[in-house]
This record gives C-alpha cells, structure tokens and sequence, in this order.
C-alpha cells in the first residue's frame, strides 16, 4: 500500500501501475478532478497545498483501515499540490480485491477519508471574484 | 514564559499574513497559543473543524505546549 | 455513451480515454481482471464468448438505465472476447459525473447489470481438469 | 410443419455437439423447440436462467415461433 503527495495533475495509468495481484477479479479506481464549477460559481483553476509529512502518514493510515475493514489485496492514493487547470486529476485511489464488492465498498471509504482527515487544502480561483480558500466560512482577503 | 514556534498554513496564513511566528508566552495549551496569535493578528479568526498539530504530530486544542513546541494550525480540510 | 465488445485483453487507459467533461470532478472506473481462482479451483485461463449484436444492445439500455437513475454525464463500456491470459482485463467500466456519488453507484450498477444480463459466457480452464462453461449446472464433456 | 433454423451458444454448442440445427417441427412455442432439440440432442439440457432469442431480440420461453423464424438459445451469462 502507498500514499503519496505529488507536484501537478497526476495519470491514473501511471498512479495504478503497481496494482497487479493474480488473485485479483477487480480494480476500482477513483479519480478526482479539478471541474469548472463548485457551489454555483465558475471555476478557473486551482491550487492545493498539503501538509506533506502529515498527509502521507495520515494517509497510510487510511488505507490500513481500509485493508483492516474489507479484504483487499492492495490500494494505493496520491493527491496532487500545486496549480491545477481545469480537467486536471487531483487525487487518485486504486483498489484491487478478488471480488468487486471490497473493491467498491473499499475505494469508497478512501476517498470519503481522503478529503475529510489530510492537511490539504484548496484554493479555488472563480470568474467573478477574488481567489477563496475553500472550506473556510470567511472569504480569504486577497 | 515560554517559546512556541507557531506555523500557520493555507487560509490560516492569509488572515495571519505570514507562515510562522515565534511566540513568547505563559499559553498553556494549543487553545491558548491561538488566542495569543487573535491578539497579533487581527484578522485571524478560527474556522469550524479546525485542525491542530504539536510537533508533527495531530494534536487536539487542549494539547498542553511546553517551551520550544512547534504548534501548526490548519484550516478546514479540502482535499480531493 | 458507448457500450462495445472487443477481441482480446482490454487497456483501461484507452476505454476511458472518452470520458472529458469540465463539468465533471469524479471518474469512477471498474476493471474486470481474469484472476487465477474462482470458486476454490486453480485457473489458468479463460475464453469469453459474446452474441455481439445483443450484447451491444443490451449493453447500451443498462447504460441509459444508469443514465436515467442517476446524473451522470457520460458512461461507457467495453467487455472482451476470445482467450484471455491470468491478469488480462475482461471488462472495463468507467462513469463520469459532476460528484463521486453518483459516479461510484451508477459505476456499480452498470458492473452488475453487464454481468447478469448481457449474453456473455465465460469458459474457464483449470490446473486440475477440463475447462467449463461458468455457470452452468453440469460440467461440460470436453 | 414450419422450419425454424435454431442456434446454440456457448454450453448449450457444446451440449448439443452443433453451433446450429434447421428443424421441421410442429412446435409453437420457444419451448416447444427446445423440447423437440432435446430429443435430437441426447446430452442438451436446460440449465435455470438459460436465455432465449427470436430473430435478434430477446424473448420468453412462450413466445410463438413461426415458419422461418430464426430461435438463439443462451446458456445462463456469466460476463465480466
């Protein structure tokens, strides 16, 4: 299993490359991407900023619940940092299991714990106003 | 009196206005070295579902610091 | 959307390529890989035998089926045919949507639909015996 | 008597030891012509949750057949 934060817009391809298990009958694989609206307002791009050090280990533990919880032979995730275009991949997460049940159920629950419990954040650059740090009840002054 | 390095990220550093700051004072949990910085930077505030680390480690708000702590606030979360 | 069925192992990179919407900030997509056990018995391979033209067709009313029920923007599908090796993809799913709910259930639905009603076979090939018609009561005289 | 060109797939080719029969029958129904193959094929059986097709379409077991129909018998799916 492997966390990890990346510079720039990922390849799914690349990021699930080492899941290979001949056991396996099925891979889930969830790609988060940059889209050109949130919340009613018009997207242009943005950029994510994590805590490096603290991501990766609380990402590492996420996946060891997730292998804990469904039997799982492998699941990887990277989240990209940095300035992202519209289109973009963001974040990816890849399961593989023998059956697709744990690899739904699985992928599911990574993701979910993916952007509610790693230091990373996003700024999101709109049409009509100034960039906001999302999540955060005040408009950032830019 | 103590020192705390402080370290403030995403949102948090621009309604701080910097990234770090060391801080010489009698807090004695996280919760009170964020009250010292809301008297330094006036535009500071503390969104809901803030996180705190002490020393690299995820930290709650009535972690107790001690002298040469480092104290990271972070901001709501929004990954993905 | 696009259902299709295609002679040999798949590449999911290539199936998906389609799927682009700047609307859209989740891909969901499920590979079907031949795995070396099914049901206790050791595998070594297997062929996939399709009626091509109700295969197709069926394929594409579960795709509007999941278009219908859920506000996905784009969906397709590829199912293999003829001999695949352990580890070669057999089916490949991927659902596209403006958020990952939508994307993770409609994904999973489409999977299982596609396995419970396209006329598909499946012919394994086993360490310890003659190949057999998956899911058939009796087992084949080889 | 009508002639219905039947066709089997997967299992059932291997059941029957033939990808494809013409039958001269009198037989009404989907299931009657299975019935009549069942008595040219010694081995040819129904597994639950067999399919049937009439000239490309999906169909039922009752479904009526007529001179010159063309009638797919699919042994039970198993995709993906």
């Amino acid at each position: 299993m492997k966390m990890a934060i990346q510079q720039g817009g990922l390849d799914m391809a690349a990021v699930t490359a080492s899941l290979q298990d001949d056991r396996c009958g099925a891979a889930v694989v969830f790609e988060g991407r940059v889209r050109n609206h949130n919340e009613g307002r018009d997207v242009t791009g943005l950029e994510y900023e994590a805590h490096e050090p603290l991501a990766v280990s609380e990402g590492e533990v996420v996946l060891a619940e997730a292998a804990r919880r469904w039997p799982i032979r492998d699941a990887v995730c990277v989240h990209a940092v940095g300035t992202l275009e519209i289109g973009a991949v963001a974040v990816v997460v890849g399961v593989i299991g023998d059956h697709r049940g744990e690899a739904f159920e699985a992928a599911r629950f990574i993701i979910d714990e993916i952007k509610a419990r790693l230091p990373i954040w996003k700024r999101e650059h709109y049409v009509d106003g100034p960039a906001e740090w999302v999540n955060c009840q005040r408009p950032v002054i830019d | 009196m103590h020192s705390i390095q402080v370290r403030f990220f995403a949102a948090f550093r621009e309604f701080a206005g910097t990234d770090a700051v060391l801080l010489e004072t009698d807090a004695e949990t996280v919760d009170d070295v964020f009250e010292a910085c809301l008297q330094q930077f006036p535009r500071l505030f503390r969104p809901e579902a803030s996180l705190v680390a002490v020393n690299e480690k995820m930290a709650d708000w009535s972690t107790a610091v001690r002298n040469g702590d480092e104290v990271l606030f972070f901001p709501p979360v929004a990954g993905g």
